[in-house]
Parts: structure tokens; sequence; C-alpha cells
């Protein structure tokens, strides 16, 4: 996994360098924006559970896809499905926190399509239910630190179709 | 592997949010970011001034050694290595971390120079130097931020 | 840029919940033996008890909607609960589709001409009057359940539509469940979908929905007034309900990472009861004879991966003995038993080193390996001590110690059992199957460093074995050997690498202002373009003498090479369209419409899409139309559509409307091959297919374009040079060597920029700042 | 997957009761539910000698095979995977469904044995022979139950 400090290290240090301006002000950047990191973090962490539940409610719920025969009929695939809403936001908080999305591709895109493949999991849906937490992130953090998050999702959501 | 992956992945690994405890580290981390990026600035415009005051204090110490044999190459590549871990310790400073350095340089740095038979004792004196150079070029604060790295080389060393 | 690892989608079938049978099967194949005696007795009761069981799900299922209403009556006060509940459209099955089991073609059509009347009676909407009488007549029954003191009953006015539609679907659905749950013999399904329910229905009715539950559960008792055993065997299930109902929201199950390599995983506790629960089979010292023995062939099953007693009459009685005499624990057991000269003969000296370690982690860890770092770790430990080491570290691992301690008999921690990761899916899911020791190739680092390469020469859908480039997308993976379940790993928006074929020098949408293309296609003999100008219009008829024009082509000629580029080959005469030509002839139609024309054809209808599936269809119409292949999941994804909604029509018009075909060919250009894919023009190459990736320097024999591939690979190697060397911005200049050559290419680029990693994909080239998106080089 | 499950998956999915076709198969399933225990008990009673009868006709049909070959280890293995087949088959007879032969029987075994270098030919026509072998103990009603089962895994095998 790698975040924006490491990123920028590791790429001079394979040239042998010091790091540029450019570098440092990026670096910069990432501390100057550090304290709104870590209160997103703080904020989500202890909201995890409501943003999950306002996420489901506004994507998921009253959708044909917990109609019968959808995909999240039934508590057992009701519960699997807010497990994985919990799973992206929490990594996307890790990203967040990080300021890289290595470690969504590392830890969550990899292989997941496949995953959903094989369970029969409809993406469309899915990538539905993170922009739905996109916005109910945003909601909740105010529009900085929700559009920092709002990155992370979208790259699930790339990833993911 | 920086101080803010390392948190990460501890959370990750127990698939729990960053505890209040992890993220105050966090913060207190960013809320020093100036100051390491100012270290790693004197570091990096006084790389040249640290390795040749460094080498200097040293052949004065360990006057019997390759580096200080008249044999222009072995001159040269120490004083590359004294640059590179000068670099190293630029990374780590800005990382919170003494991952870069130990992951770059550190592990196997022993086995490296007995191979090249440098004598190792030089080396740990060559990094003394070093330090203390660095040291001289800083305020207090900031020394007593990038003193552990030096250490941590001479420790290795030993 | 996102690198994905792919593994493949093996289909799963997760278990949902358990039958009587379901559940003797399983335990019987999991220990490798026939079912007992007492088992075959317990599946003989199951069976008898058939029909008594088939009977109440049918009365309860009759008696459905007063049941429901019972319940749903007791707590909605202010309207007629009942009209709330919505009754699922009757779901129309192909006849024979197996849509209902047991059903063949002629029984499908009695149920659907004979209706109703044959088929179970359906639950149909309560009358309000009837509801009223039913009130009555059950408000004096006795044993109705009394309600609790804090109990209020629900207002339907206030409550609003959508959560009393949600409210009465739940209790319909419960009481289906319990039919379910009859027939099936186990509460099990119940248990699953219900267990924790309390925490998804909103807090506020979780009291009214005992109480409904509770009323629906007398209700119900009293649709078998006459039989006891029955009335009993429904309550016990309603009783099960409530309570399952009123449990605590049980936790996830937490898999903890191990290091921090390893992510944690939560796993909702449904899916680890709906797994039938594997049998934790520990040695420790007082047990039987019986118990020990089954342990030990349980040992022996998790490291051999069979029964080695049972299947060559062999034993490691030594350690056999001294496990039983409690000289070694279980962990020491299992130990010696990776340390065993069977063990190497069996699962080292076959295999090379990488797929020693998957195997191994199956058999002393019972899971696929995690991550590359850690196939490294143990790469590292195999390649310095050998086997014993490999296995000694294994054993002595923290995690092994977390899951088995010393007693426990090792076991696979698969689907169903734990969360698993989805970076290994695929090759985890193969690793677990009987199979898996006879698969030679190592299927987990190969999936971990697939991550890293770039975008697979072939079609974004499907990895078909197609060395002929005909079988665009085919979902048909050669069968003979290791079979491969694997998608390509392309995303909704990365695009294939394609070559210009250099006959259009303009500033089309795909090609880079300002480079020189690749030449001369190879097999595109004596291709140019061709263009139907003013001079074929019948104005004016006046005689213009023979045209000396080279460049000029008769309106014939353009005609043909009209049909040559839309089917592909000259026609039959029986295959022209007449009317068609007749009116390009006179001037009614512009060249386009007809192409269009010929592309509506029957015959060109039959041949590209009828025969064809549709994304080879679509594929072909695209070449011939648009002359370049289509780039990617997105472009196609847009003909799917309008295949799947308008069909083959609205393909063909969408292709000759689009702003592509107008930008490049215009009203009077023939449709030309512009773009086409890497392995096409390596097969188009005189030297054939494998060819181009021999490095040759001699133009002579070559022809042009082996000249141009020189520069092809040279390019590839600078631009590979550049980028490996360093990430320096000289590497972005395009005066550097890599660039200037790279400038002689016309590619159009695919989105992942990174080096192409094998030489057979030599002539994608290196995309460098062609590349349209700008993740590209740092 | 017996047929229990598949209807109450098929109801559930479309969120209905059980229907008449499948309460009729269901019912015909378990009205032959003790035959079917009977056959799995006759199986499992002479499990052995099934095996032991069915690797004589093989090897007398072809003795140029790997189990033949003199090497117990072959031979070990081959009378192994033998009394695995009749074990899966009795599997699939108490449930009813191909399922359990179809999972662990069939799927990648094709792969398998050629990955051992066993003829697929010879594989297949010891299956027959167990079929023969085990047909002999039943009665012609229950043969057709079982013969059932074994042309299923012919027919999987069948290269």
């Amino acid at each position: 996994m790698q975040d924006a400090i490491t990123t920028l290290i590791n790429s001079s240090d394979t040239q042998g360098k010091y790091l540029d301006d450019g570098s440092l002000e990026r670096l910069q950047n990432y501390f100057r924006s550090g304290e709104l990191r870590a209160k997103a973090a703080m904020t989500i962490s202890a909201n995890a559970a409501t943003i999950v539940t306002r996420t489901t409610a506004k994507s998921l719920l009253y959708t044909d896809i917990t109609a019968p025969g959808g995909n999240m009929y039934t508590c057992r695939r009701y519960a699997a499905c807010v497990r994985d809403m919990d799973y992206f936001l929490r990594y996307a908080t890790y990203a967040m926190l990080a300021g890289d999305p290595s470690i969504l591709d590392e830890r969550v895109l990899n292989g997941l399509r496949e995953t959903y493949n094989s369970l029969g999991v409809p993406v469309g849906a899915t990538v539905r239910a993170v922009q739905a937490m996109k916005e109910v992130t945003t909601e909740m953090l105010g529009a900085e630190a929700g559009k920092e998050m709002g990155l992370y999702f979208d790259h699930i959501c790339t990833g993911l179709s | 592997m920086s101080l803010v992956t390392e948190l990460i992945l501890n959370a990750d690994s127990e698939a729990r949010y960053p505890a209040p405890k992890e993220i105050r580290i966090f913060q207190d981390f960013v809320k020093t970011g100036e100051q390491r990026i100012r270290i790693a600035k004197v570091l990096a415009e006084n790389e040249q001034r640290i390795v040749q005051n460094g080498s200097a204090r040293f052949w004065e110490r360990c006057p019997n050694t390759p580096s200080n044999s008249g044999n222009e190459r072995k001159t040269a590549s120490c004083q590359r290595d004294q640059g590179w871990y000068v670099r190293l310790i630029a990374y780590s400073i800005l990382a919170g971390s003494e991952r870069p350095l130990e992951e770059i340089g550190t592990v196997g740095i022993k086995e490296m120079y007995n191979n090249l038979e440098i004598p190792i004792r030089n080396i740990a004196e060559c990094m003394r130097c070093l330090k203390e150079e660095a040291m001289s070029l800083m305020s207090e604060e900031d020394a007593a931020e990038v003193a552990p790295y030096f250490d941590l080389i001479i420790h290795s060393l030993s | 840029m996102t690198d994905r690892t792919n593994g493949g989608s093996p289909v799963t079938h997760p278990q949902h919940f358990h039958t009587v049978p379901s559940t003797v099967i399983t335990e019987a194949e999991r220990r490798d033996r026939y079912p007992k005696q007492s088992e075959f007795k317990e599946l003989s009761a199951f069976f008898t008890s058939g029909l008594k069981r088939l009977e109440i799900a049918t009365v309860l299922a009759n008696n459905a909607d007063v049941i429901v209403a019972a319940g749903a009556n007791r707590i909605f006060t202010g309207g007629s609960p009942m009209a709330y509940l919505e009754k699922p459209e009757d779901p129309v099955g192909m006849p024979g589709s197996g849509y209902y089991v047991g059903e063949d073609f002629l029984s499908a059509k009695a149920r659907q001409k004979g209706g109703p009347s044959n088929a179970l009676q359906e639950p149909r909407l309560v009358e309000p009057v009837n509801a009223f009488l039913d009130r009555i007549r059950t408000l004096f029954s006795s044993g109705r359940p009394s309600t609790p003191t804090r109990f209020r009953t629900i207002d339907i006015r206030k409550y609003g539509t959508v959560r009393m539609k949600r409210s009465m679907r739940d209790l319909a659905w419960f009481l289906r469940y319990i039919t379910y749950a009859v027939v099936a013999g186990d509460t099990s399904i119940i248990r699953i979908n219900v267990r924790g329910l309390r925490g998804v229905i909103p807090e506020d009715v979780t009291l009214a929905t005992v109480v409904a539950l509770q009323d629906m559960q007398w209700r119900a008792g009293l649709c078998f007034s006459q039989d006891p055993a029955a009335a009993a065997l429904v309550k016990g299930y309603f009783e099960v309900l409530i309570t399952e109902y009123l449990v605590e929201k049980p936790n996830h199950q937490l898999r903890f990472g191990v290091s921090k390599l390893h992510p944690g995983l939560p796993l909702p506790q449904s899916y680890a009861q709906s797994a039938l629960p594997t049998p934790k089979l520990v040695v420790k010292p007082g047990l039987s004879e019986t118990e020990t023995q089954d342990a030990i062939r349980a040992a022996y099953r998790q490291v051999f991966e069979r029964d080695i007693t049972h299947a060559y009459g062999l034993a490691l009685e030594d350690l056999e003995s001294k496990l039983r005499s409690g000289q070694f624990s279980m962990k020491e057991f299992i130990r010696h038993l990776g340390k065993s000269r069977l063990y190497r003969r069996e699962f080292y000296e076959p295999f090379t080193i990488s797929r020693v370690i998957e195997l191994a982690s199956r058999h002393f860890l019972g899971r696929g390996l995690s991550c590359l770092e850690e196939f490294q770790t143990y790469f590292e430990v195999i390649s310095e001590g050998g086997l014993p080491a490999l296995v000694d570290a294994l054993v002595n691992s923290q995690e092994y110690a977390d899951y088995f301690g010393e007693e426990t008999v090792p076991y696979l921690r698969g689907l169903g059992l734990e969360a698993q990761e989805c970076r290994n899916w695929g090759p985890q899911l193969d690793l677990f199957k009987y199979s898996a020791s006879t698969r030679k190739l190592p299927q987990f680092i190969t999936t971990f460093a697939r991550a890293q390469k770039p975008l697979p020469n072939q079609h974004p859908y499907g990895v078909g074995h197609d060395p002929l480039e005909i079988q665009f997308g085919a979902i048909f993976p050669r069968e003979d050997q290791n079979p491969v379940a694997q998608p390509a790993h392309f995303s909704a928006t990365s695009r294939r690498i394609l070559i210009s074929s250099g006959l259009h020098n303009g500033h089309h949408v795909l090609g880079q202002n300002g480079t020189v293309p690749l030449g001369r296609v190879p097999g595109t003999f004596g291709q140019s373009v061709l263009k139907l100008e003013p001079s074929h219009q019948p104005q004016g008829h006046q005689a213009q003498g023979p045209n000396l024009n080279v460049n000029h082509h008769s309106i014939e000629a353009v005609i043909l090479a009209t049909y040559r580029q839309v089917f592909g080959r000259d026609v039959f005469d029986s295959q022209r369209q007449g009317i068609a030509e007749t009116k390009l002839k006179g001037g009614q139609i512009t060249l386009r419409e007809f192409v269009r024309q010929l592309a509506r054809s029957r015959p060109f209808r039959q041949m590209a899409w009828e025969n064809l599936y549709i994304t080879k269809s679509i594929e072909y119409i695209h070449r011939r139309l648009l002359g370049r292949p289509t780039l990617g999941r997105d472009e196609l994804n847009r003909y799917y559509d309008l295949a799947g909604k308008q069909g083959f029509y609205a393909v063909v018009d969408a292709m000759v409307d689009g702003p592509e075909y107008t930008e490049v060919f215009g009203d009077d250009t023939v449709p030309y091959e512009r773009y086409l894919t890497p392995r096409g023009y390596a097969l188009r190459s005189p030297q054939g297919p494998v060819a181009w990736w021999k490095p040759r320097k001699n133009p002579d024999i070559a022809g042009a374009w082996m000249a141009n591939y020189a520069t092809v690979t040279e390019a590839k190697r600078l631009a590979l040079a550049t980028t490996e060397a360093s990430h320096s911005m000289e590497s972005t200049n395009n005066n550097s060597p890599a660039a200037r050559a790279e400038s002689r290419l016309n590619v159009a680029i695919a989105s992942p920029p990174e080096p192409a990693p094998m030489p057979s994909e030599a002539p994608q080239a290196q995309p460098l700042e062609t590349s349209t998106t700008e993740d590209s080089l740092p | 997957m017996s047929i229990i499950t598949q209807s109450i998956a098929n109801a559930d999915r479309e969120a209905r009761y059980l229907s008449h076709g499948e309460l009729n198969a269901l019912r015909s399933f378990f009205e032959e539910g003790n035959q079917r225990l009977r056959i799995a008990s006759i199986l499992t009673a002479n499990a052995d000698r099934i095996v032991d009868k069915g690797s004589d006709i093989f090897w007398q049909r072809c003795p140029v095979t790997p189990s033949n070959s003199g090497n117990s280890t072959f031979r070990a293995s081959c009378v192994r995977d033998q009394g695995w087949y009749i074990r899966l088959i009795t599997y699939a007879v108490v449930v009813g469904d191909i399922d359990p032969l179809q999972d662990s029987g069939i799927k990648g075994a094709k792969a398998m044995y050629t990955a051992l270098e066993i003829p697929l030919r010879n594989v297949v026509e010891c299956m027959r022979c167990l079929k023969e072998a085990a047909l002999d103990l039943l009665t012609q009603e229950d043969k057709a139950e079982v013969g059932a089962y074994f042309d299923y895994l012919i027919q999987g095998m069948t290269p």
C-alpha cells in the first residue's frame, strides 16, 4: 500500500534524488489538509453505521433489488450487502486518510468484479449505492472533505465497472 | 512505509476504523509537517556540505581507511554512500517512520560492507561524523528529530 | 491506474439453507464415508413424514390470507391492512423450462390452460366483510394470545403507504418461510433469514411485529384443530421464528488479518450459519478409539487431500502410535505428516516450488495464499530450508496457533465458513477442489503477477482461444489443458490498442496529428481509397471521352469496391442489390445511403447477424462499415443496448449515421479498413503469426512493413529503457529518442499505458504520448 | 441441490407458495424416498463386492491399463476411485439428484485423469463395468433408478 508520502518518496528514490519543489509542495498540501482528513475520518468512524443505513435507504431499500428475486431480498443477502457497503466506506476512509487510492486497488478492487460475477451480485446497483454513499458522506462532512471522499468512491465505481 | 500507512494497515488487519488514539497520532504527525519539510530541505540543500565536512572530520579521526588511501574511486564511492544515507534520512523524516531507511538502507548493510572489505567500525564512525555535521546545521528542536535516524544506522552497524 | 488481478469467476453454489438429506450427505461426504445406519433411519423418517408435511404446507398456503390478516388486523387500525398486501404476479414460466420444478411441457400447458382451478389456490385479497366475520369468529375462540401492556396499535394513515406495504409484505413473507421450513423439515431456512431481523426492521414496530406473529401462530393453529400433531409442528416453527426474530442482531464474524499484509474480513452471521458447521475434530487424552481414528483420518484428508489408509493401504503407523500414546499433539502430528516421505513424494517432488507453496498453504493453513508478499515470504523460506522449513514456518505460524492450536485438526476455511478475500478469489475456490493436486501450474502467483501486466491482446469480452481472430469475444476457452475461466480484465473505459492501416492520413478521431502511419497493411493488396466523384453523376449526360486520370474510377468499380468492403468479398449476382445500384447510378442516393442499403440487405443480415452471437456480429459489422475493430466495452455496450432494444437495423443505422462515419467517409467515400488489431496485423504478415516476434533485419525479404516493424520494436525497446531507467521528466520530452521513434507510429491507444510485457505483443508498441488518457507516464 | 431446495429456491424467487406441480413432484419424491434409501443401503452394504467384481470385469476387458500393470499403488488408487464413485452414486440416489455426482465426481475429473495420464477411455470402460456389477444386485425396478446415475457419470467422463 502507498500513501501520499510514500508515493513521492518512492518515485524520488528510484531517481536517487531529493524531493523536488513540486513534490515538497504536494507534501505540504497533504500535511496542511491533514487536520481536515483526521476530522473527516473521525466523523465517519463515529457515524459509519448511520451512513450505511442512510445509503441503503437512499439507493437500495425501496427498489427492485429488495423485492423478491432481487439480490438484496432476504435478511441474509441484506446483511451481506450492508457488510459490503461498510467495507467500501471503511476503505475509502483509509484511502482518504492516506491521500492515495492504492489501498483500494490492493484490498478491495482486486478480484472484486470476479467475486461479484461468481455470486451473481449486480454491479450496476452496487455502483449506484456507492454514488449514494458519496452524497450521504458529503452531506455529513461538508463540501471540502466530501469532495476528497468522493474521489475515492469514484475510484471504486471505476474499478467495478 | 510511512506512519500513515502503518496505522491504516494496523486498523485494517482488525477490520476497524482508525481508533481515536491513532487519529491523534496522525494529527500530531501532520501538525509537524512544516517542520519535517523544513528539515528535509535543510538536508537536501546542505548535502554536499554535510558530506564534505563529515568526511574531513572522519578522516581526521580515522586516517587509516580505504577512502583516505588516496584511491580516488574509493573516496568517491564512500562519499556517494554518505550522501545516500543523508537522503534516506530525509525521506524517513518526511514519512515519520524509520521504515524507508530500514527497507532501503540498513537491512544487510553490515553484510554489504563486510563483503566490500570496509571496516565496519570506520563506517560507524563516519556516520557519527555525518550526524554531528548535520546536527550542527539545525536548531536544537530539529536536530532532536534527525538524531534518532542517524543512531539507527549506527546501531545497525554495531 | 487501477491494476486488477483476475483469477476468474468460477461458478459458486453457496449453501443457502439445509434440508435433512443435504445435511446427511454433506456430512458423509466430508468424512468420506457412506451414510450410517442411524442416518438412513433419520432420512427414512423424513421421507415417511414427507406427505404429512406437504399436507400441512398446503393447508397453510390455502389459509395464508386468513392467517396474515389475523396478524395484521391485530396491530393495524384505521383501514384495511390487507389492501396493502401486493400479490406477486402469476409468473409465466416458459413451459418445460423447469421453471416449475417437476413440470414438463405438457403439464405446464395444462397449468396455463387450466387456470386457477388446477393450480394451488393462490391467496386472494380478503373481502372486508369476510375479514370482519373472521375477526368476530376468532375473537371468541380460546387461546388467543394476550397483548403486552406496552403495545399500541399502529394507525395506517399515519404509518404511510410505503411502510405499510413493506410491513404487509414481511408478514406474508414470514408465513411463506414457515411453509418452506415445513417442507424442508429443517428450521435452518427460518433461522438464517430471520435471525437479527429486528435490527433491519425499524425499531418502533418490533413489538408490533411480535404481536402480529403471535396472532398468526394462534390463527394458524386453528387451521389444524383436528390434528394436534400438525398444530404442534406449526406452533414449533412459529416459535423458532419469533425467538430468532427477537435475537439481537448478531455481529459480523470477524476474521482478523494475521499480519498487516492481511485485511481483516467480516462475515455476516447468517452466512456462517447457512454453511454446514464444520466438525472441528480434536485429539486429546481420553477420547474413544473411534473418535481418535476419525480425527486421524481427517488429518490425513487435510494434509494428503485423501484418506491414505483407505486409498493406498498406507498408514504412518509410527506417527499414529505416537499420537495415540500422547507423545505427539495433533499439531506435532501434522508437522510430521508434512515432513514425511509420503508428503514429499506427493506434493513436493512433482511440483514447481511455487505450486508447492500454494498447496502447502491449503494443507497446513486451510486457505490459499493471500497476496504476493506472503508468497514471497514463504518462497524465501522454502528456498533456504527446503520443504521441512516451509512446513515448520506454516505450522509454527501465529495463524495456525490461533485457528487450530495444539489439538484441532486443520480444516479448509472456505466459502461460507469465513469471509474470503477477493484478490485471490478464483484460485482460492479452485484450490479447494479435489482436482487441485493435479493442477501443476501455480495459480496464485500467476494471478498476482497478472495484476502488474497491461491489457492482453484480446477482445474486451472473453478470452477466447482465437488463433485466427475470428471468434471475437468468444467465451469458449480451450478445454483440453488447464482450463481457465477468466474474462478479460478490461474495465468499461479501457480501450484496445489498434494499429492504423495508414491509408488515411487525415486528422480523424483516432489518429494523432502529424504522426506518420505505419504504412501499408499486409494483405490489403492494391487497396486504395475510392470516392464517388461528381463526374459519376449523370448530370447532362455530356460525353466526357475516355477518362485518362488514373485516380479516377468508374462508377462500376466504386460499386464493386463497396460490395467488397461491406461483404468482404465479391458478391454473387443474385445477391446484388439492383435497385440500390440503379439509384446510386441515377444520383438519387449518396454512396453512404448505398452502403446503408447493402448493410440492411437480406444477404448481409444473413451473413453478419443471423448466425452469429451478438458480440461477434457487432464486431463484424463494425469492422465492415466503419473500417475498424471496436475499441472496448464502452463502445460495444452501446451497440448491445441498441441491438437488444431495437435490433439489427438500428445497429447498422447507428454506425452509418454516426459522427465517425460522417467525419471519415462522409457521403461519398467507400469505407475502407482504417485500423486493425495487433494480432490481425501479425496474422497478415508474410511470415505468419510467429514472425513478428522474431527480430529480423532483412527488409529486402520482409518487405516494407518489416522495416516499420523494426521501428516499432526499436521504439518499444527505447521506451522500455527510458521508463525503466528513470522517471525523469526527459522521457516525456518529445525530443527523446523514444519519443522520436514513437512519433513515427500512428497508434490508436488503449488506456493503460504500460509497456507491452511479452515479445508476442511487440506491435502494440509503447503508447507514450499517444495515450488518450491522462494517467500516462509520470 | 435436491428437489426440495430447488423448489423452495424457485418459489422464493417469485415470492409465492409452492405450486401444484412442485408439490406433486415433492410428493412423489417423498413417496419414493424409502425405495431410494433401500437402494442406497444395498449399494452401501455391497460396495466392496461391487468394486471387486467391477475391477475383475474391467481388467478382463482392458488388460492393458495402469491399474493392471502390477504396480500396487496404481491398483490401489484405481480401486479407491471406484469405491469413491460408488459412494457418490449412493449420495445421488439418496438426494434424488445428480448434484453430488456433478460437483464432486465429474467437474474437473477429465482434467484430473488426463493429468494423471490415465486413458479416459479406460476410465469410462471401468465405470461401465462398475455399473454392470452394481445393477446385478438390484431388481428390475431399482436398476432403472441407479442405472441413470451411472449413465450420467459415464456421459460426463466420455472423452
